[in-house]
């Protein structure tokens, strides 16, 4: 009889733990329609040690600010960034902006970028190699950033053929033009920027702060949008939605730094 | 003797049987024919949300029937919901390719033991075409198949090696006939649930595929 | 003297066909910037045998049907055509749609499409070697255009792979991954099909009527969009286009084709 | 002696001449420094239409220099002129990279006479990155580069072949300094303008690219 419960007992622990797989499936499976408002530092909080971590915007436009504010506040370590640039830093602007107050914070272990001319500080730490930085070019980074997102295993393109970028990247001679093949690029983590959200996370920009941002917001397991305003479902037009909630888990209101005002 | 249905008794089973598969929320894209019943027989409190091949995302009943402006990809009118957005086909296939679609329902012409399908051509007979299903079972996290389980004339459509060309190969993951569910589990076609009153050796003798049967094979509830 | 003369004269010859080619070449680079309106009949003019045309839309959805009405009615044979599918022609449908007129018609030599499903005069004619037919993953079909359109090489793909679609092409392994490398399409003519047009060509689109013509908007020679209306400069707010105009050759407004209509 | 100018001088009469060279209508797209100037000097009645590679179509003046929203690719604050468009990065360098841009204009640290170009990084010194360089060489239709003809050390931008690593080769359509003009003609570097007052001879000794001289050479005006 002992035996008998104890067996029960068991097997309904077994199906219990069985439920939690499916149910952690599921939940990663399934966005929720009606988006999540979480905090900038709920937003950070998913940023561990070693996480990749996509951030939008194209120098001053369409950057997550808050999030990175609260990012660099929760002080993490060894975060993988992906983004066009590593904004500015410079006898100009000597206050750090956006992504540049994470490389200054020393926070930022590697990167992938294209550009990183208005920080004098990622230029000088990458010359003394305290940083893994890979440069793209802009189109190439952000279509295979596209192809991370939409299922490809990669791409051709002519950019870069016949320079040093060529070097220990893969070539293919197709009717006699060579092109570079390209691999595609995730994140764990996107942060990305947008200007208004409806309920639904179904987001609008407005701009340049457009850039990276929808293509970012489909190539990573989670998708958090800063924004200006949610407002209420209807109010964006389904032909003018550029960045469908599909891909959002969560949205964030924009904060009070003076860049996320300006932008 | 396996029980005989009628055509639209058949498919409203397979249909309904899905339909109680789903998971709440999901994000769902659905074949022609059969899978296309799926939304009227969703389980009160269970709500999917549709996404289209041709752009549109959260598709809904049509308004006006004369409106051709938002149709499926069959071409039939329907509507977007509130919530939903219209996207261009490159975006779209970039959402079916990409593993953003939580769950696809197909037609099979044939489906095998090692998860393949076919469904868009029988060569010299009839080629519509692989439309976006190839892209499609390539891309959803989970690709059910709904189909009869036999052939008009008898034969199988569950086979240990389709013959038809492939749409793919390795994808499947449920198949729901009217007599049974089958499961892909870890490359395993595995016999999860029988319909009361369908004897199991006869089903498993008249059907090419060969199965395992489940420790807990339960009945099918239709 | 009469040898100076002559000189001078051949100089200015080819002085004067020198400045035609530069002409030519600068008309071809640059796109107007106010859009010429033209009427479908000249539109269709464009089209000759052997020309490589691209038609927008999906099923009754998005498809230029005034241009291919008028394309009809000039009768051009040897049509190379590309669009999404081969429209209606059927049992339920008897009487041709869109580009099954000219598939009916026989004014088609070549189609790359990807489903005929609802076509069965362009299956048997298929099938009895009439037409030449190949046949893509949509996904795949959308994506050539782009990459025709976006100056690159070509991209991997996992769709299609070990079926019959991946005999005679190049298949690629990467870490274990099998994709198929898939080459870029471009056409002579874009016809595609919006909603609403700005005068300097800016596009949006209406429902489900968008599909392929974005793209194909952006990897032609020519292209040339029919819509419903033309609004002036400043009506569509440059943050909801989604074709820019600098795409654009020219405009055709919608006649009264019974599906033109519906659509 | 070359005659010496002025940093602003020879800047402007760089922007000045390549100003005049453009093709009324063409849809430009100008990289950081001396292009910039451009807009400021084109001849009456000649329009062009820029495009920045961070998403403006129709790039027009700021209206508020606070205003950070629409920005050109070096931050500073610009406007989108009626007509004009914004477009996410994607189909930027779709534009870019796919030949829909007629003319770009570009700095350079290095340019030579295969018509490649170096102006990303001087390795161990400075590497602010290619940015979208790379990708707007391969695609434009025409490559102008804007260039001070020296180092200010005294060494010539134009050489036999380029030392800093490339940012594309066999790219560059024309060459615009402060003392010449060079085209491109099949492949050949052609000496097609010079400067009134510059002497020849002295300018090809201490030019390192070797140069074709134009049987129609002509006096650069500015």
């Amino acid at each position: 009889m002992t035996d008998t419960l104890d067996i029960i007992q068991g097997c309904l622990e077994t199906l219990s733990i069985f439920k939690q797989i499916i149910r952690s499936v599921a939940d990663k499976m399934t966005k929720p329609f009606i988006k999540p408002i979480i905090t900038p530092e709920e937003a950070a909080g998913k940023v561990k040690e070693g996480t990749t971590v996509m951030l939008g915007g194209f120098n001053y436009g369409g950057v997550p600010y808050t999030i990175i504010d609260a990012l660099h506040d929760q002080g993490t370590k060894n975060i993988r960034v992906i983004s066009v640039d590593a904004s500015h830093c410079n006898p100009k602007v000597p206050e750090p902006v956006g992504v540049a107050r994470l490389i200054v914070n020393k926070q930022v272990s590697s990167m992938v970028i294209s550009h990183m001319g208005l920080n004098a500080v990622a230029q000088e730490m990458f010359s003394k190699g305290e940083i893994d930085i890979e440069l793209n070019p802009m189109g190439t980074l952000v279509e295979r950033i596209r192809t991370g997102g939409a299922g490809l295993g990669g791409f051709l393109t002519p950019t870069g053929v016949n320079t040093a970028y060529e070097k220990n990247r893969q070539t293919i001679e197709i009717d006699g033009k060579k092109f570079i093949l390209e691999r595609p690029l995730r994140a764990d983590i996107a942060f990305i920027r947008a200007y208004k959200a409806d309920e639904a996370g179904n987001l609008i920009y407005y701009g340049t702060g457009r850039n990276f941002n929808p293509i970012m917001a489909t190539a990573a397991d989670i998708v958090i949008a800063e924004v200006d305003e949610i407002v209420p479902i209807g109010e964006i037009d389904p032909n003018n939605v550029v960045t469908p909630g599909i891909f959002i888990d969560a949205l964030v209101i924009k904060g009070g730094n003076a860049y996320a005002a300006r932008t | 003797m396996l029980p005989e249905l009628k055509e639209k008794e058949a498919r409203e089973r397979i249909a309904k049987k899905i339909a109680a598969d789903l998971e709440d929320g999901a994000l769902v894209n659905l074949g022609i024919g059969i899978p296309q019943l799926i939304p009227n027989f969703m389980p009160e409190g269970v709500n999917i949300y549709l996404q289209t091949e041709n752009g549109t995302i959260f598709a809904g009943p049509a308004v006006d029937p004369n409106d051709l402006r938002v149709i499926d990809a069959g071409g039939a009118p329907i509507s977007v919901l509130p919530g939903g957005a219209f996207v261009s086909s490159d975006v779209s296939f970039g959402i079916l390719r990409g593993g953003h679609i939580d769950v696809t329902v197909l037609g099979a012409l044939q489906v095998d033991a090692e998860g393949c399908l076919a469904n868009w051509t029988i060569p010299n007979v009839r080629t519509p075409g692989m439309g976006g299903a190839m892209d499609i079972v390539a891309g959803a996290k989970k690709v059910y198949i709904a189909t009869r389980h036999f052939e008009k004339n008898g034969g199988s459509k569950l086979l240990e090696k389709c013959t038809l060309p492939l749409t793919g190969c390795g994808v499947v993951d449920v198949i729901v006939t009217e007599y049974c569910l089958i499961r892909n589990i870890n490359g395993k076609m595995v016999l999860e649930e029988i319909v009361d009153g369908v004897d199991l050796l006869e089903l498993q003798s008249k059907t090419e595929m060969q199965m395992e049967i489940s420790p807990n094979l339960k009945i099918m509830k239709c």
